[in-house]
């Protein structure tokens, strides 16, 4: 038995004094600095579009197209002015909210259902039935936008918000499905079983129990399928005309053939990006989570 | 190899984890760090793998200070309580790892690895990768990858805590096998007591980030040094009363049985300790109370029994106070009085503040 | 496809006129006046919905022209307008009006594509509804300019009512000629024109300026050159004779064109082939080339001080030829959709928007390519608008108009896009201008199937 | 429960699918009714076959999307690397990094051509300041498909970022450990672990990024229309093309159809070869 220091009642900071050598705290803090600074790299790179895309929609068409390009201007809204009032962006707005919230409603339902039954019940083929799930994912848009426009015309959906709803349901179906099946799968059997036990119907037991479990997935998943469908230009300019009209369409027409109006381009793109800013952001902590389709559960 | 850590601290943000703590394990020891969840126990034995950078202090192997090597520098194995398998590597894979890195050829990883998978009976199982064997499989993987290099020191994090329970004790056996044949240092992280006496050769016990006491197992459970390590060994857990030293003749406490068992003298020497301390608490182990049949002076009632076929635990309640008693087997039914004894050598009297254990002296047991 | 070749149809004729009648607006159409139709009662509001696309003068018809036609109806027909983007604009014509749509009642359309409109029986034309219906007001043409009558006519029939016309202009900075010791051009040849690129190019200035990444602009760019080179038959377009054989590289004049795009381009800004009708003017404005021949309707802005660093130091003149006096004339028509529910409206709002007061709302909300001569006439116009100096030339040298090329084909926009992917690869140096001359040669000769 | 997903797949995906299946067996011009149309069997594949801007367009999609791939999986695994390190400040710029993503690819486009203008753009401008000299960036025939590519990169590394992430947050730490005691460098760790144990997820990454980057359109339609010179005439751009301006209905149909099939042999050939879809079978049967 050696000696052994006794039961200490010492009060920190005592032998804290003492502190590590001077070579291991500089090499940790040189650590840190280099962390930083390749955080302030990547965060150059990926936002500086974005605060360019930014200061310009608040410059005057003088300004915006100044070379050398101009760091201090006086900051003008006529871009917004104009968006509103000669190009319809507050109707389109209007629109894109109607026709991309119902779709993500429909896409989170259906899709949410489909994938309760492809998780719960035994279905023979699952791998085959991602693998044809991620197959909508692959089509390219413009196979389907001309039959598409013309079953359009055929049943009076044209330039109505139905069309574009199924459009944009159908584009986030997959991605729920696929998300929520994982989602489903990690909600133990025995908690709906309780349920069950404790004279649930099967829908009460999804209303009350499961769904309320799969909040975080949802959240997600409502972030990318809200995200595409506000972004998808190519159906909303083919299958809508000026009833239905969505704001990428308005984004798109700021190309004006005498010149970019680089102040509303830039314009139409702040404003677009903002409910997708701020839901990305509501929902960001479920985001990692959400992402990962199961392939790691996290 | 011998391990010396001295002042150890560990900062978290503002929580202190580890409050300067200073140990010296010999070479071939089986050290064994004990304590709740929480006390620093784990925090410790990485700062000693070099997994967790040190606030303060230093980390000595031998003579030689690796307080700032990285883990890889020090010659070390650790067996994790997850077990720290590679899922994406087979079980020989897994094995041969430490060897791989360290550059031994081919030849030799399979030689060794085979060796050691012998040793420990996982032959059969080397093809198959970790997420297709049971824990106990997973527990002599992780154990024959940590021998397989012998290592210098042994570093064990909860290795048995995932196990079920009878798994546990037979693994329990298996290491203190493995280990003592080896003949390597080891240090080991439990929350279990009875794990911590079955292997130790020594045991710290940690509180708080506090190394309160270090001792042999038998030690640790006979003089404890404070109450915490008191009512923190033994199983059932130590009967602990509130209790009063109101002068140097009289020890105050309910049952009072107790305080009637406890000499002058000796109340006068705990009162000599801290004369200005007024509230004790008062101790006794559940076996060292002896229950008589009740010859009139009947002190206690019996309210259940508890037979474990070993032994039984007898709850009983006196002077309104509950406390628990284990005997042999006996034929004491609910309702029955019985006679409480107990000797004033296994009362162990406490300061209620610091916790501090009269009955055992300063340098009794806890070195100079 | 079945299409209904029947421009007027009756129902569309006569329910209006009742409408009329009861506005007290034309006791002629009285006479027709007949059963009344369950979707358009009289007195019923009407819409007509235009498919505009997103440069000034369609702006105007969906705002201070709408409003002044509804006021002038007296609220009973009300305008809506919808903007395309010119990029879109092409596809959205045919996907509308080969289905058969009624969205649009009046569609507006660049000169390229007119020939589709009219070849594929998707648009009414104005004189038949007026011999069918003698009731229409008379139409006026006689304040417009004679060039839009080029694009607007086929079978000696209208089509349109002609909304712009373009015409390409010579754009250069007079204080960097002046700097340089160069006389400016009244009308220069090709020569001259590199000369001077060679001599202005100094200084983060490029002597000149070409618009090589969009497929009309480039072309346009190209032709420009072509039509310099030998004469041709008035009312010939310099793509294809009348049997719709390609005639764009006789006498090597395509070839020679795409060596003078090659030897310009060292004196060119480097984003020249990128650069689409968008790029032009920012590019002027900031005072990053010397020259430049365009069409005029896509030079706005240079003299507004508000957006241009160089405000009125351009000088404005007709292209640079070898030996030529033709010159090519483009522009935008308003058509009326076959399919349309409101016919006899959207002839009523054309026949009033040739009362001269629109165009001037034209001008008001910033276009620059007018036709409607009082507006030519005014002294303040011109001052306004220095870029319309350019017609004073073209009269001053008494040179003749022509169609802009592919105007004559149906699949004009693919035509267009198989001779510029030639033109470009050529100017890139990927092919010599003869092999690239032969190749758009065989591929539109392919092309003109059917 | 899958009856509702079932019609929405039927009516608004199936359905497009057939009539386009069959419209590519078509001569179909809808612009041109003097053209003739209808049935004639195989004739537009033969024609796509033969057609040597659907190859080149191909070859360009190619590469396209492998760099692009490429390229936003080693930035985006860094990355997911760095911000793996606990460090105050690092969970705002985690999420301010993502920003790229939700932006609108028609704004994506047009505000990387107003930047990447080579004479009037900030990009050439701040170069400048540094002493490199100006580029031609999407109007040189050299940078025009690398600068689409740092778009491409840009917008979508931080998505790939985010699955990373996830993927990295959720590896057990203890592996890690156990490979630094065993004596393991940190490059060693980081191919002989955190690779083999990160592989299902960057398959996943790899398999989503890839199957929308080969139908990326917008961004590049604003930014180059496919040009100059075709040198970013992905296949999306072509088939835009073949179906918007030559309304070549038919012939687009068949394009598409074969590019579909292409894309799906690669996406099977993919999934076989990694085992992607097994190895997340397993783990689920567990």
């Amino acid at each position: 038995m050696t000696t052994l220091p006794r039961p200490s009642l010492s009060l920190p900071g005592r032998r804290s004094a003492e502190s590590p050598p001077w070579g291991y705290r500089a090499r940790r803090s040189l650590k840190v600095m280099a962390v930083y600074g390749m955080v302030a790299v990547a965060l150059v790179f990926f936002l500086f579009p974005y605060f360019w895309m930014v200061v310009s929609a608040f410059k005057s068409p003088g300004d915006v197209t100044a070379y050398p390009p101009v760091w201090l201007f006086e900051p003008t809204l006529d871009n917004f002015r104009e968006l509103i009032e000669s190009m319809g962006a507050l109707s389109a707005l209007r629109n894109s909210l109607i026709v991309v919230g119902l779709s993500t409603c429909l896409a989170l339902i259906f899709g949410t259902m489909a994938a309760y039954a492809l998780a719960r019940f035994n279905i023979k083929g699952k791998e085959t039935i991602a693998l044809e799930i991620l197959m909508v994912r692959m089509l390219p848009p413009i196979v389907s936008v001309i039959p598409l426009f013309l079953l359009a015309r055929k049943f009076g959906l044209f330039d109505t918000y139905w069309i574009l709803i199924a459009v944009y349901t159908l584009m986030g179906l997959p991605f729920v499905v696929w998300v929520m099946r994982v989602f489903v799968q990690e909600i133990p059997r025995s908690i709906e079983e309780a349920a069950l036990v404790d004279g649930c119907t099967r829908l009460q037991v999804l209303f009350r129990i499961s769904l309320p479990l799969m909040l975080p997935g949802l959240a997600a998943t409502v972030v990318i399928i809200f995200m595409f469908a506000w972004n998808e230009y190519l159906f909303a300019t083919m299958l809508t005309s000026s009833a239905a009209k969505t704001l990428p369409v308005v984004a798109a027409n700021t190309v004006k053939p005498r010149g970019i109006s680089w102040g509303l381009a830039s314009a139409v793109g702040l404003l677009m990006s903002i409910p997708v800013v701020v839901l990305a952001l509501l929902a960001q902590r479920y985001l990692v989570r959400g992402l990962t389709f199961g392939v790691v559960k996290g | 190899m011998g391990v010396r850590i001295e002042g150890l601290w560990k900062l978290f943000g503002g929580h202190t984890a580890v409050r300067d703590v200073s140990v010296e394990i010999e070479d071939g020891e089986f050290f064994v760090l004990l304590g709740p969840s929480g006390c620093g126990k784990t925090t410790t034995l990485r700062m000693i793998a070099g997994l967790e950078n040190l606030s303060a202090g230093r980390v000595f192997f031998d003579d030689e200070d690796v307080t700032f090597f990285e883990p890889r520098r020090r010659d070390i194995a650790m067996v994790f309580q997850d077990y720290g398998l590679y899922p994406h590597l087979s079980v020989v894979d897994n094995i041969m790892f430490p060897l791989k890195v360290a550059g031994v050829p081919k030849d030799e990883r399979r030689r060794r690895a085979g060796e050691v998978a012998e040793r420990l009976e996982i032959s059969s199982l080397l093809k198959r990768k970790p997420p297709q064997i049971s824990g106990g499989e997973k527990q002599r993987v992780a154990l024959a990858r940590a021998l397989v290099r012998n290592p210098k020191v042994f570093l064990m994090d909860e290795p048995l805590s995932n196990l079920d329970a009878k798994l546990r004790v037979s693994m329990r056996t298996e290491i203190k096998r493995l280990v003592s044949d080896a003949g390597i240092t080891t240090i080991y992280v439990t929350h279990d007591q009875i794990e911590a006496m079955a292997l130790a050769t020594r045991i710290a016990v940690m509180n708080q980030g506090e190394m309160v006491q270090v001792g042999n197992p038998l030690e640790i459970y006979d003089r404890p040094a404070t109450r915490f390590v008191a009512s923190f060994i033994g199983s059932p857990p130590m009967n602990m009363f509130d209790g009063r030293l109101n002068s140097a003749e009289e020890l105050e406490v309910v049952p009072r049985f107790l305080g009637e068992a406890v000499s002058r003298a000796r109340v006068r020497q705990f009162y000599e300790q801290a004369p200005s301390i007024g509230g004790v608490v008062v101790g006794v182990r559940p076996e060292h109370l002896r229950l008589g049949a009740s010859v009139g002076a009947s002190n206690a009632v019996v309210e259940l029994v508890e037979p474990l076929g070993q032994s039984t635990n007898v709850y009983l309640r006196a002077d309104a106070t509950p406390f628990v008693a284990v005997t042999n087997r006996t034929t004491l039914q609910v309702g029955d009085r019985v006679d409480v004894q107990v000797d004033e050598s296994n009362i162990h009297v406490m300061d209620k503040e610091t916790g501090r254990n009269f009955a055992v002296s300063p340098d009794d047991g806890l070195g100079a | 496809m079945p299409k209904n070749l029947n421009p007027v149809r009756g129902a569309h004729t006569h329910t209006p006129s009742r409408r009329t009648v009861l506005k007290g607006l034309g006791a002629a159409a009285a006479a027709t006046a007949v059963g009344p139709s369950l979707k358009a009662r009289a007195g019923d509001a009407v819409n007509l919905n235009i498919m505009l696309t997103n440069i000034p003068w369609t702006d105007a018809i969906s705002s201070t022209i709408a409003e002044a036609y509804n006021a002038h109806t007296g609220g009973r027909v009300t305008i809506t307008g919808e903007q395309m983007p010119y990029e879109a604009h092409y596809e959205k014509i045919i996907l509308e009006l080969s289905s058969g749509s009624s969205t649009f009642d009046i569609v507006t359309s660049d000169t390229i594509w007119i020939r589709q409109l009219v070849n594929n029986n998707w648009v009414t034309g104005l004189e038949p509804m007026k011999a069918k219906d003698p009731s229409l007001p008379d139409l006026n043409w006689k304040d417009f300019l004679d060039g839009p009558y080029l694009f607007s006519t086929f079978n000696g029939q209208r089509w349109a009512i002609h909304a712009t016309q373009s015409t390409p202009v010579f754009v250069y900075r007079k204080d960097l000629l002046e700097q340089a010791g160069i006389e400016p051009p009244p009308l220069w040849n090709w020569d001259q024109y590199l000369d001077a690129a060679k001599k202005l190019t100094k200084n983060g200035v490029s002597g000149t300026a070409m618009l090589l990444g969009g497929q009309d602009a480039c072309m346009g760019d190209w032709m420009f050159r072509v039509m310099g080179y030998d004469p041709n038959p008035p009312g010939n377009d310099f793509l294809l004779n009348d049997d719709n054989e390609p005639i764009f590289n006789e006498n090597d004049r395509g070839v020679r064109a795409i060596e003078r795009m090659k030897e310009i381009l060292p004196y060119c800004p480097q984003g020249v082939f990128n650069f689409d009708y968008p790029d032009g003017p920012p590019l002027m404005q900031e005072g990053q080339a010397a020259l430049v021949v365009h069409w005029l309707d896509m030079w706005p802005g240079l003299d507004d001080p508000s957006i241009s660093k160089f405000a009125g130091k351009f000088g404005y003149t007709v292209s640079p030829t070898d030996n030529v006096s033709q010159h090519m004339v483009a522009g935008w028509g308003m058509f009326i959709n076959a399919f349309s529910e409101h016919q006899r409206e959207a002839y009523e709002f054309l026949a009033w928007m040739l009362e001269g007061p629109a165009y001037q709302m034209f001008r008001e909300a910033g276009e620059t390519t007018l036709i409607y001569k009082p507006d030519l006439a005014s002294p303040e116009v011109k001052a306004q608008i220095p870029l319309l100096s350019v017609y004073d030339d073209i009269n001053r040298l008494g040179t003749t108009y022509t169609a802009f090329p592919p105007y004559k084909v149906t699949n004009a926009a693919e035509v267009q896009r198989l001779v510029y992917e030639e033109v470009i690869a050529a100017v890139a140096g990927d092919k010599t201008p003869q092999a690239a001359m032969r190749d758009a040669e065989d591929r539109v000769v392919k092309a003109m199937r059917g | 429960m899958l009856a509702p997903t079932f019609i929405v797949l039927t009516a608004v995906g199936i359905y497009p699918l057939g009539y386009s299946l069959w419209i590519s067996f078509n001569d179909y011009h809808p612009s041109n009714p003097s053209f003739p149309q209808g049935f004639i069997w195989f004739e537009n594949y033969l024609t796509a076959f033969l057609d040597g801007q659907a190859r080149h367009a191909l070859g360009l999609t190619a590469i396209f999307t492998v760099s692009s791939v490429g390229a936003s999986l080693v930035i985006g695994f860094a990355l997911a690397l760095l911000f793996n390190q606990r460090l105050p400040g690092l969970a705002i710029a985690r999420t301010l990094i993502l920003i790229p993503m939700l932006v609108t690819p028609i704004a994506v486009g047009i505000t990387w051509r107003i930047m990447f203008n080579p004479d009037l753009g900030v990009i050439n401008y701040l170069l400048g300041l540094i002493g490199i000299p100006s580029q031609g960036w999407l109007a040189s025939m050299n940078q025009s498909l690398l600068s689409v590519i740092v778009v491409d990169v840009w917008q979508w590394t931080p998505f790939m970022f985010l699955i990373l992430f996830a993927g990295v947050r959720s590896l057990p730490r203890s592996p890690f450990e156990s490979a630094a005691i065993d004596g393991a460098s940190r490059a060693k760790i980081f191919f002989l672990v955190t690779l083999p144990m990160m592989r299902p997820v960057i398959l996943l990454a790899v398999l989503l990024r890839a199957v929308d980057s080969v139908r990326t359109f917008d961004q590049i339609f604003m930014m180059t229309r496919g040009g100059p010179n075709q040198t970013t005439d992905l296949v999306s751009l072509y088939l835009q093309r073949v179906n918007f301006k030559f309304f070549d209905i038919g012939y687009g149909a068949a394009l598409s159809w074969l590019f579909l099939i292409l894309l799906m042999a690669a996406v099977i050939a993919f999934i076989r070869y990694s085992g992607f879809l097994r190895s997340a079978a397993e783990k689920e049967a567990r």
